[in-house]
């Protein structure tokens, strides 16, 4: 049978690929050259553009400082994820009464809204005495449920046979768990990552609340300064969202085989 | 014999428990806990100063009979989540064509995802410009297209702005939606496909009848993300308009806020959240009935 | 997983490539952070305008302030060293009233040493 | 088992709030100084709160700043959980809300031990924060809203002054309008609108602020040539829909005759608009020299630890030496009576068309409007301003829109 043109496939995804990257193309021209984006008519080439916002933001706040703060705090939060989520992901593959509830539990809890429930956070944080640190700013995102059914699913995929076979030659639990498991579902681990990575890096609101201190605060949070009121920061803006964009977007390309892989055995083999 | 069996058994449970337990430990704390607080205080009225006073369901009386921006907010917030099927759609027709054979569909899958990395703050101050009456991209296009003479004022406009809203919020979440659908696409085994050609059976047919089905479990996965998406686009939505022009654009969770932080009235913004947890419960178990009745993949 | 394999890998390759750029630029940075910025005053002619004023404008949000003035030598050149700043404007004026346009002066990183090409003083009144 | 654990939980954190003890260890001697966007001052600010610890031996300030919109957010969790800040920069009104939730403490005490210290501020703007009779804030930086005109777009229609009256805006706004030129532009947040009406003697409450007074045939005229005005582009739609970006981006690209907004709008439009100077834009009063203010004030949260050490600190900030600093390198006026004369003074010398424009901050100030003393400023706000924007927008006829605007208002004052 003739195979099917790829032409108007191709014609089709220009478009597509056209519309998802216009506004990519404005914010990496807006962060060279800087101009008023108001003004009309609006310039399609950058006109004189340099790199010397990005040489700003790196002044204008405590970049490196920030960064850290940031990288710790998502290195906090993918361990404690990997390490949360494959354990509750193995224990609902066991069988045990009260089973149905614990899903429906985290089923329900993925519904409260964050925004909403901010107050009661941060008492508990300040009652637990983690304010204004790392561990605390982690806290709320140590787990996610849609990465644990991720997990049980490509846990679930696992053949009978070889989990059968490796407890007849006596290995504990965790060890089958860090033996067999874990190699077998290095996708859903990649796809947690990349997951985990992108909610923790560009969390604004929960951080903005529990952190005090300036040498404290995230990435995110050195939004604030490109916002002012006084003075006209439109080019810093755009080089630092570029800036704060690069981390998130690497980490998807050099992981995006696994990132892939990782959701088929998760969302369908079940 | 028994004791033996039972001594596994309850070795085997003791194990779940603890395997369980930190997962459970966090949402109880930052999930249930704050729940249990906003369900509390939306039967009390209570201010950070002031002790609180049990005043049973006046908060959901004021709300149902006299708070006519609530039921704005509810509106605006289902048609946000009712519009997540046209999205998933839309990714289901990006994803069917980057499934296909098609030279460099790696590349067009990484383009189409890039906007997912993106800071929502980032997104709301973009889109914002983008649909901007003066200087914004879409207005040049059209007015040098000679397409409309007068500039379109989208996000000023009280029917062009939750339209326009929701349209940056399909952009950023496009690319989710089509990576977990491309996925389901990749895991349907060849020879379905095969037998079914073999057999004649035209290609829509092939599409209503194994890809739909097959693919189930990770739309039930799109819905839920959906729904959940109308309060992480809070972000968005506050930024781009902060709710404006009027009540136009604005969901539940920015009224939330509103009432929450900005008129410092927790005990009424508690009871919203408790309505707003009650709607998401109803619609996650509808979308649930929709995809199969058992959750699609996630409660086998 | 054998070494070779693991040295390839791009979640080693990547990492190793980004440290090596950080190390390579903060050993030139280190080697060019003295804070000199320097450069001449001529005429329209070209030809070399000793002793005159060199001010160097310091960005303070919405406008430029005045932070430190120095005077050309013989050669027309000037010389501010242990400027820790990387953004600023340079302008020259002369005793008889003579003035250079409002010189942007961008840098790579914070007291960058600068070599920067001659301010023509002309009559314009700036 | 979900409803048990539910019930639980909830009872379970009742305790836990009961004896949540602040988890930060309050070294003796120390006090939080929150400021609303004043990031950009980082050093200076740093370099006062280092003068104020120097010359009192053991005391120590930490600094914390906001943006706008998040102060509320990060205020209340501070509240709720017993550490409120002990100084607090807040704008406007939401200061009244916190003295009427009882957050901040009364300063009148303080203001009859000191008697001096008051006499430091503009009586006009301290009044700003008198709530019930008590004095809660002190002013910190002080602006109020003028009329921006441009000079060009006036010429071209034939004008040289700026009107006089409601309906000279009106003629001249209908004159200027044209292509892509509007007549009229004004920023609407916090009740900066409120002079169009008040000139018009339409007051939104009456004297003990328990009756709208707003709904009256005047008002109903008022808002109907408003919103003809808005439909022929008389005056700028933005006026309506914009925030702050926006509108001041407009007025900045220079084909706007006239620009309704306090002092602080001039510094970031002067950045943009390089047509602006001396002849080109001229700064007055409103006709009938009404003006809403908007103003940061300083003020002490009742729950703070060191109250004596605080009203120490806003004294060191508000007076003449560190409040000179202050409005020199952010070019405000402080609402302290000499550090204003010397600013003044100063800009008159160095930049005429700024001391035209914060001149008028400082004139007329007992024509206030728009300042209503209320303890739900925000609440009524919301419940005004969309009906008053329908009406503008046309999506509404003047009369409905005041009706169902009495009607909101009526009830959030009822619940007050």
């Amino acid at each position: 049978m003739r195979r099917a043109p790829s032409w108007p496939r191709h014609a089709i995804m220009l478009v597509v690929s056209f519309l998802m990257l216009v506004p990519f193309y404005w914010v990496v021209k807006t962060s060279l050259t800087g101009e008023n984006i108001y003004a009309y008519p609006p310039h399609i080439v950058p006109v004189d553009p340099h790199l010397f916002h990005y040489v700003d933001v790196w002044y204008l706040i405590p970049f490196p400082r920030y960064l850290l703060n940031s990288v710790i705090v998502t290195a906090m939060a993918i361990c404690g994820n990997l390490l949360f989520n494959t354990a509750a992901g193995y224990a609902l593959t066991k069988q045990f009464p009260g089973r149905r509830w614990v899903v429906l539990l985290f089923l329900s809890c993925m519904l409260i809204p964050f925004q909403a429930t901010i107050i009661p956070a941060y008492l508990i944080t300040s009652w637990l005495g983690v304010l204004n640190s790392y561990l605390g700013t982690a806290l709320p995102l140590l787990s996610t449920i849609i990465c644990i059914f991720i997990f049980k699913a490509s846990f679930e995929a696992v053949p009978r046979s070889l989990i059968d076979a490796a407890r007849v030659d006596g290995l504990s639990e965790w060890r089958i768990i860090v033996r067999i498991m874990l190699p077998l579902s290095k996708s859903a681990i990649a796809t947690n990552v990349i997951l985990t990575f992108i909610w923790s890096w560009n969390a604004f609101l929960w951080p903005l609340i529990v952190i005090r201190t300036s040498e404290m605060q995230t990435l995110p949070l050195g939004l604030a300064r490109f916002l002012s009121v006084m003075e006209d920061t439109t080019g810093a803006l755009f080089a630092f969202v570029v800036m704060v964009l690069v981390p998130g977007l690497t980490i998807f390309l050099m992981a995006q085989k696994e990132f892939i892989r990782g959701l088929t055995t998760g969302a369908t083999k079940g | 014999m028994t004791s033996w069996y039972q001594r596994k058994r309850t070795r085997e449970l003791a194990l779940v428990a603890c395997f369980l337990a930190p997962a459970l430990t966090i949402f109880f704390l930052y999930r249930l806990l704050p729940l249990g607080w906003n369900v509390l205080l939306s039967f009390q009225s209570w201010s950070p100063l002031k002790a609180a006073a049990w005043i049973g369901v006046d908060h959901y009386e004021e709300m149902l009979l006299d708070d006519d921006v609530f039921w704005d907010a509810l509106t605006n917030t289902l048609i946000f989540i009712g519009c997540s099927p046209i999205a998933i759609a839309l990714a289901l027709a990006i994803a069917l064509l980057v499934n296909s054979d098609l030279r460099g569909a790696a590349i067009y899958r990484t383009i189409v995802f890039l906007s997912y990395p993106l800071m929502t703050v980032a997104v709301g101050i973009i889109w914002r410009w983008l649909y901007d009456e003066r200087g914004g991209f879409f207005n040049y296009v059209l007015r040098s297209s000679g397409v409309i003479d007068q500039p379109v004022k989208f996000l000023q406009s009280f029917d062009w702005a939750l339209p326009c809203v929701i349209a940056a919020d399909f952009w950023q979440v496009l690319g989710f939606y089509m990576i977990i659908l491309l996925t389901g696409l990749q895991s349907i085994p060849q020879h379905l496909y095969e037998a079914a050609r073999v057999d004649g059976v035209p290609a829509s047919a092939r599409f209503w009848r194994i890809t739909l089905p097959l693919l189930r479990p990770s739309i039930f996965l799109c819905i839920v993300v959906g729904i959940l998406n109308s309060f992480t686009s809070f972000d968005l939505v506050y930024v781009m308009t902060n709710g404006g022009p009027g009540h136009a654009t604005e969901l539940l969770i920015t009224y939330i806020y509103k009432v929450g932080f900005g008129q410092s009235r927790f005990d009424y913004a508690a009871a919203l959240t408790v309505v707003q947890f009650l709607l998401l419960v109803v619609l996650t178990m509808l979308a649930n009935r929709l995809a199969g009745g058992n959750a699609g993949s996630l409660e086998r | 997983m054998n070494w070779r394999r693991f040295l390839m890998h791009r979640f080693f390759v990547v990492p190793a490539a980004v440290a090596v750029l950080v190390a390579g630029w903060n050993i030139y940075i280190a080697f060019n952070d003295g804070g000199i910025i320097e450069g001449e005053v001529r005429d329209r002619a070209g030809a070399p305008v000793p002793g005159a004023t060199v001010i160097f404008f310091e960005r303070n949000f919405v406008y430029y302030q005045e932070k430190q003035r120095t005077v050309t030598d013989a050669h027309g050149a000037y010389r501010f060293d242990g400027m820790q700043v990387h953004v600023g404007q340079l302008e020259a004026r002369t005793a008889d009233g003579r003035q250079s346009e409002r010189r942007q002066l961008r840098l790579w990183f914070r007291a960058q040493n600068a070599e920067v090409t001659p301010l023509i003083v002309d009559a314009r009144r700036g | 088992m979900q409803r048990r654990q539910l019930l639980r939980s909830a009872a379970a954190f009742s305790a836990a709030t009961v004896l949540s003890a602040p988890a930060i260890a309050q070294t003796p001697k120390k006090i939080s100084f929150l400021t609303w966007n004043l990031v950009h001052l980082e050093a200076q600010i740093k370099g006062w709160i280092g003068g104020f610890t120097a010359s009192r031996p053991g005391v120590e300030v930490e600094w914390i700043d906001k943006k706008g919109p998040e102060v509320p957010v990060y205020y209340a969790t501070q509240l709720a959980a017993g550490t409120p800040p002990d100084v607090i920069d807040i704008q406007g009104a939401l200061g009244l809300e916190y003295a009427a939730q009882g957050a901040l403490a009364d300063l009148t005490p303080r203001f009859a031990a000191d008697a001096a210290i008051k006499g430091r501020y503009d009586q006009d703007y301290l009044a700003n924060w008198v709530f019930e009779g008590k004095n809660y804030m002190v002013p910190y930086y002080v602006s109020k809203t003028l009329l921006f005109w441009n000079k060009t777009r006036f010429k071209e229609a034939g004008l040289d002054k700026p009107p006089a009256n409601f309906d000279e805006i009106l003629a001249a706004a209908d004159k200027i309008k044209g292509g892509d030129k509007t007549g009229m532009l004004t920023l609407n947040f916090d009740w900066l609108y409120w002079p169009l009406m008040m000139m018009n003697g339409v007051d939104l409450l009456s004297k003990d602020l328990k009756t709208p007074t707003f709904k009256t045939a005047k008002a109903e005229e008022v808002l109907t040539r408003l919103a003809a005005a808005t439909k022929s582009g008389a005056i700028n739609p933005i006026s309506w829909t914009g925030r702050w970006v926006e509108p001041n981006e407009a007025f900045a690209t220079g084909n706007v005759g006239m620009l309704q907004a306090h002092a602080p709008a001039f510094f970031w439009i002067k950045g943009k608009g390089p047509w602006i100077n001396g002849d080109t834009l001229g700064a007055a009063q409103m006709p009938g020299n009404w003006a809403t203010p908007n103003s940061h004030g300083l003020g002490i949260s009742k729950g703070s630890k060191q109250p004596d050490l605080a009203w120490d600190f806003v004294k060191y900030l508000t007076d003449s030496d560190v409040a000179m600093q202050f409005s020199r390198v952010a070019s405000v006026l402080t609402g302290n009576k000499t550090v204003d004369k010397a600013i003044l003074a100063k800009f008159e010398k160095d930049d005429p068309l700024a001391f035209q424009v914060l001149k008028t901050q400082v004139e007329h100030t007992d024509k206030m409007c728009g300042n209503w003393r209320l303890g739900n400023d925000s609440r009524v706000k919301d419940a005004f301003w969309p009906e008053f924007q329908s009406a503008m927008l046309g999506r509404k006829d003047a009369k409905t829109a005041l009706a169902d605007a009495e009607r909101r208002v009526a009830r959030e004052l009822k619940r007050a």
